[in-house]
């Protein structure tokens, strides 16, 4: 009833994927409760420790989001500074976009049927 | 505006309603309908308008009384649909009634106002509500333009 | 209750017209008296919509004739083809409806408490009930010319509420982009029916199919249908008015939006399939449709990544999952004249397009009115400034990452449910569409951790200690999507089956669409 | 409808009207002048309909007083008259529109008054 693909390689059940869910969980619970068990609240134990260092106040130890993945976007530079000047927010270059898919639809369609 | 335009605008005013009435209750027989009728009126409020200036013409049209007539419009147009729903949404159930009842010759003919039905009602309907709309709307407009706000 | 289900299809635009009337006089009466209309008004209507779609599957389409002298009298005596306005509800339609339906619900119970401290609520009210009839209009209408109407009445609602909040600039400037774009679009959807109106002297959809050539002037008109359709669902190279107003509308108002762009989806479906069909160039006009797709969900993540507001990030994520469904509705179309293909991967493809696009509007919506909660309490939708909302907001927090996981395909949610049937059908077709559509789907669950660490996650900043969880109607609000959409993760075989199938079978059948509005001519 | 170029005049005239309309809204960075062109391309599709419903011998379909004859259907007529109250609707709501952003921001220019990009 709930399997929705079969295709002779592979299916999709969410019964099936959340019993074999529980049962990886069930599995990890077990190593977990063989660990250390001592652990007591309110102590340097449960405290930030930066090797040794100062910890710095919330405001300057959160990771915000303009500075996640910088990584990323240093690699794809030249496919973002491309992109982002597509991005003008102008109203007109919204109408120029539209005019530019109707005209190229248009043409394509032309094309195929003069190929035909 | 000088003292002749405000006379002239407040005498015309008159002959605009006439009009735009007009227009809007024989919408079922001649060109015409709410919406122009409506719209008639609504530029007798822009000729006010121009002749006395949005500060003045905001004390006399108030803001809520426009709404409620703008709703009721609309209100009478969707009950009058909503009464056709014995048989069908829309249904003209008024045909051979009392009211509107009359059916008219097919062909040319003089024209005669009691006919069509539920389709007087609506322009009627219709011509309150965009009489009120516009209006407020221009007048919104007209206020804006000159740096108030409508009232709330 | 057959006679209400008869007239049903009507009543479900009527009454959120009548009550939009009728939210004005009653608000000056009383507030309460007000939303507790509106609210029970638009449950009627989902129940109607759901009573609607059960007879609808059950019994076959649905035709309703305005104004005749039996709701089925599509063609009048001594006339051969319909004159009157005609609503034809099938399979899609219904689906469409029941999107709808839930989102309308949703969004008011939201705006209860939302948009309490704003003024002019009564005129918030009306707009949002007309903009929901002009949506149901657009899904429900038999006809090509009240599809336009009900498309500018969508647009006009849509862009006044956008701008609703008068204070602030950037939301001014989302109304006019909104209605400028509306404008252009229905302008030319319009000059296209005229187009098709020159030839055929025919406004009905079926009608026209029966009397389709697809001549030259059919091909213009095809083209400015897509393109004008494509523009208002969001379709990348004209998707840039969709991050512009879903982030500045109030967000009950955004999730409509969503369902208003579904609207123009289901109008683009409606007329590809169903108008014109299997007379059009089908691989060409499949493949326009696949591109539109696949450089959506390409550029839409891509920009989604980079996105420092939270609505903003939502915004083009909703861009990328708006490709999905064009590929997998492309690869219907591509391959519906063969009908081989079609029964292997054809209708699994519109079957995984029109899941998603459900699940779309629930997950979309349920990030979407978590964002509206953020912005309700801080002030700021930048995620710059967010951090540590999850030690106080603990229901929002678990909202969110429900719609992230959901929306980036993480099983057993339902995104996955739909992405996999959408993935399967293509790689038939043509591999490098899954490779790229698994590719983006990674990429979007990069966007969703980046949003949820940076504003949830964290040491909890000082400037937010004082700030407490979302009044309950909001969070009630946002349990309904959260419900909907674990129950599409867990049982996606029972709404394929209910809903999906029924939908595609519709879609994918012209001849009993032709028949139910012309009848059994030959 | 006749085979002749002034038989198809109008429908040329609505097309140069489109292009008028679509040339000010890509090239005319003035929001007034934008809106406009939304009216001009309004105005151009107005046009082609009622184009379509020309009827030569035809009599308009208001039958008070009217000469005998055959009448003509008016549905594009009354799809004309559909499309003027939406675009009355339309115009009214963005001139309000612009005229908050023109408070808001203070310009008037659609590449300065802009403040979402990217």
């Amino acid at each position: 009833m709930t399997l929705i693909v079969e295709s002779g390689y592979e299916f999709w059940n969410p019964i099936i994927w959340l019993i074999t869910f529980a049962v990886v969980m069930v599995i990890v619970y077990f190593f977990r409760k063989r660990g250390e068990a001592k652990y007591k609240k309110g102590e340097d134990q449960t405290q930030i420790f930066l090797c040794g260092e100062e910890v710095p106040v919330a405001e300057q130890r959160h990771v915000r989001g303009g500075n996640a993945y910088w990584g990323f976007f240093e690699t794809l530079k030249e496919y973002y500074d491309g992109i982002v000047r597509l991005h003008t927010g102008v109203v007109n270059d919204y109408v120029v976009w539209f005019v530019a898919v109707t005209a190229i639809s248009a043409i394509i369609l032309l094309i195929a049927e003069l190929v035909r | 505006m000088s003292k002749i335009v405000r006379t002239v605008a407040n005498q015309l005013m008159l002959f605009v309603l006439v009009f735009g009435l007009y227009v809007i209750i024989h919408g079922h027989v001649t060109p015409g309908g709410g919406f122009q009728g409506g719209a008639i009126i609504a530029s007798g409020v822009v000729m006010l308008i121009v002749a006395f200036g949005s500060g003045h013409i905001k004390k006399s049209l108030r803001e809520r009384r426009l709404s409620v007539v703008e709703s009721s419009g609309a209100l009478l147009f969707i009950l009058v649909a909503f009464a056709g729903i014995g048989t069908v949404f829309f249904f003209n159930f008024l045909v051979g009634s009392r009211i509107f009842g009359g059916i008219p010759p097919t062909g040319p003919n003089p024209g005669d106002v009691w006919t069509g039905g539920v389709i007087p009602l609506m322009n009627l309907a219709v011509g309150l509500k965009v009489m009120a709309g516009l209006s407020a709307a221009v007048l919104a407009l007209a206020l804006f333009s000159s740096g108030e706000e409508m009232e709330e | 209750m057959a006679t209400l289900i008869e007239h049903s299809s009507i009543l479900i635009i009527a009454v959120p017209l009548l009550i939009a009337f009728l939210t004005p006089l009653i608000g000056m009466a009383s507030k309460k008296a007000r939303n507790s209309v509106v609210v029970v008004g638009l449950a009627f209507v989902a129940f109607l919509v759901f009573a609607l779609a059960r007879d609808v599957i059950l019994n076959g389409i649905h035709i309703y004739t305005l104004g005749a002298t039996s709701p089925s009298l599509a063609i009048p005596e001594g006339t051969m083809v319909p004159v009157r306005i005609i609503l034809e509800v099938d399979g899609v339609s219904v689906f469409m409806g029941i999107v709808v339906a839930i989102v309308s619900l949703v969004a008011v119970i939201y705006s209860l408490s939302a948009m309490k401290g704003e003024t002019g609520q009564n005129r918030f009210y009306t707009l949002l009930l007309l903009m929901v009839a002009g949506t149901f209009g657009m899904v429900f209408t038999g006809d090509l010319f009240n599809l336009f109407v009900f498309l500018e009445i969508t647009s006009i609602s849509g862009a006044a509420l956008i701008a609703f909040r008068t204070k602030f600039a950037d939301s001014q400037e989302g109304g006019f982009k909104y209605i400028v774009v509306s404008a252009i679009a229905s302008l030319m959807v319009l000059f296209a029916i005229s187009l098709l109106y020159a030839q055929y002297n025919l406004l009905n959809i079926g009608a026209l199919a029966a009397a389709m050539q697809y001549t030259m002037l059919d091909r213009i008109a095809l083209v400015i249908l897509i393109a004008a359709f494509a523009m208002k669902l969001g379709g990348v190279p004209m998707h840039m008015w969709i991050s512009d107003t879903y982030s500045v509308a109030p967000v009950s108002i955004t999730v409509l939006l969503i369902t208003a762009s579904q609207a123009s989806m289901y109008a683009l479906m409606r007329i590809c399939f169903i108008l014109y069909g299997v007379t059009l160039d089908l691989a060409v006009v499949g493949w326009i449709v696949i591109a539109i797709g696949i450089l959506g969900m390409f550029i839409g993540v891509t920009m989604a990544v980079r996105q420092t507001d939270i609505t903003r990030l939502i915004a083009y994520n909703c861009v990328c999952e708006a490709g999905f469904m064009l590929i997998g509705l492309g690869v219907g179309l591509a391959v519906l004249g063969d009908r081989t293909d079609l029964g292997t991967f054809g209708t699994t493809a519109i079957n995984g397009a029109i899941f998603h696009m459900i699940n779309h509007a629930l997950f979309e919506g349920l990030l979407f009115l978590v964002a509206g909660a953020i912005f309700y309490r801080i002030g700021t939708r930048d995620l710059n400034q967010m951090g540590g909302l999850g030690h106080t907001m603990k229901f929002t927090a678990g909202f969110f990452l429900l719609g992230a996981l959901a929306s980036s395909g993480l099983p057993p949610f339902n995104g996955f449910a739909s992405k996999i049937l959408i993935y399967e059908s293509v790689y038939q077709f043509n591999p490098i569409l899954t490779i790229i559509g698994i590719l983006v789907s990674i990429i979007t669950l990069a966007v969703f951790i980046k949003a949820f660490f940076s504003a949830f996650t964290g040491a909890l900043l000082p400037k937010y200690e004082d700030i407490k969880e979302v009044p309950k109607t909001m969070i009630a609000a946002m349990t309904i999507f959260a419900v909907f959409i674990i129950i599409f993760g867990l049982f996606p075989g029972l709404i394929l089956d209910w809903i999906v199938r029924p939908a595609t079978d519709a879609l994918v059948d012209q001849a009993s669409y032709i028949n139910a509005i012309m009848g059994a001519i030959p | 409808m006749t085979e002749t170029l002034s038989g198809n005049f109008p429908l040329v005239a609505a097309v140069v009207l489109m292009g008028i309309g679509l040339y000010i809204l890509i090239f005319r960075r003035n929001l007034i002048k934008i809106v406009m062109g939304i009216t001009i391309l309004s105005s151009s599709v107005n046009l082609f309909l009622v184009t379509l419903g020309y009827r030569a011998g035809g009599i308009a379909p208001i039958y008070t007083d009217a000469p005998e004859g055959p009448m003509v259907l008016p549905v594009v007529q009354a799809l004309t008259l559909t499309n003027i109250v939406i675009a009355v609707a339309t115009s009214a709501l963005i001139l309000s529109l612009v005229i908050r952003i023109y408070r808001h921001t203070g310009s008037l220019d659609s590449k300065k008054s802009r403040r979402m990009k990217g």
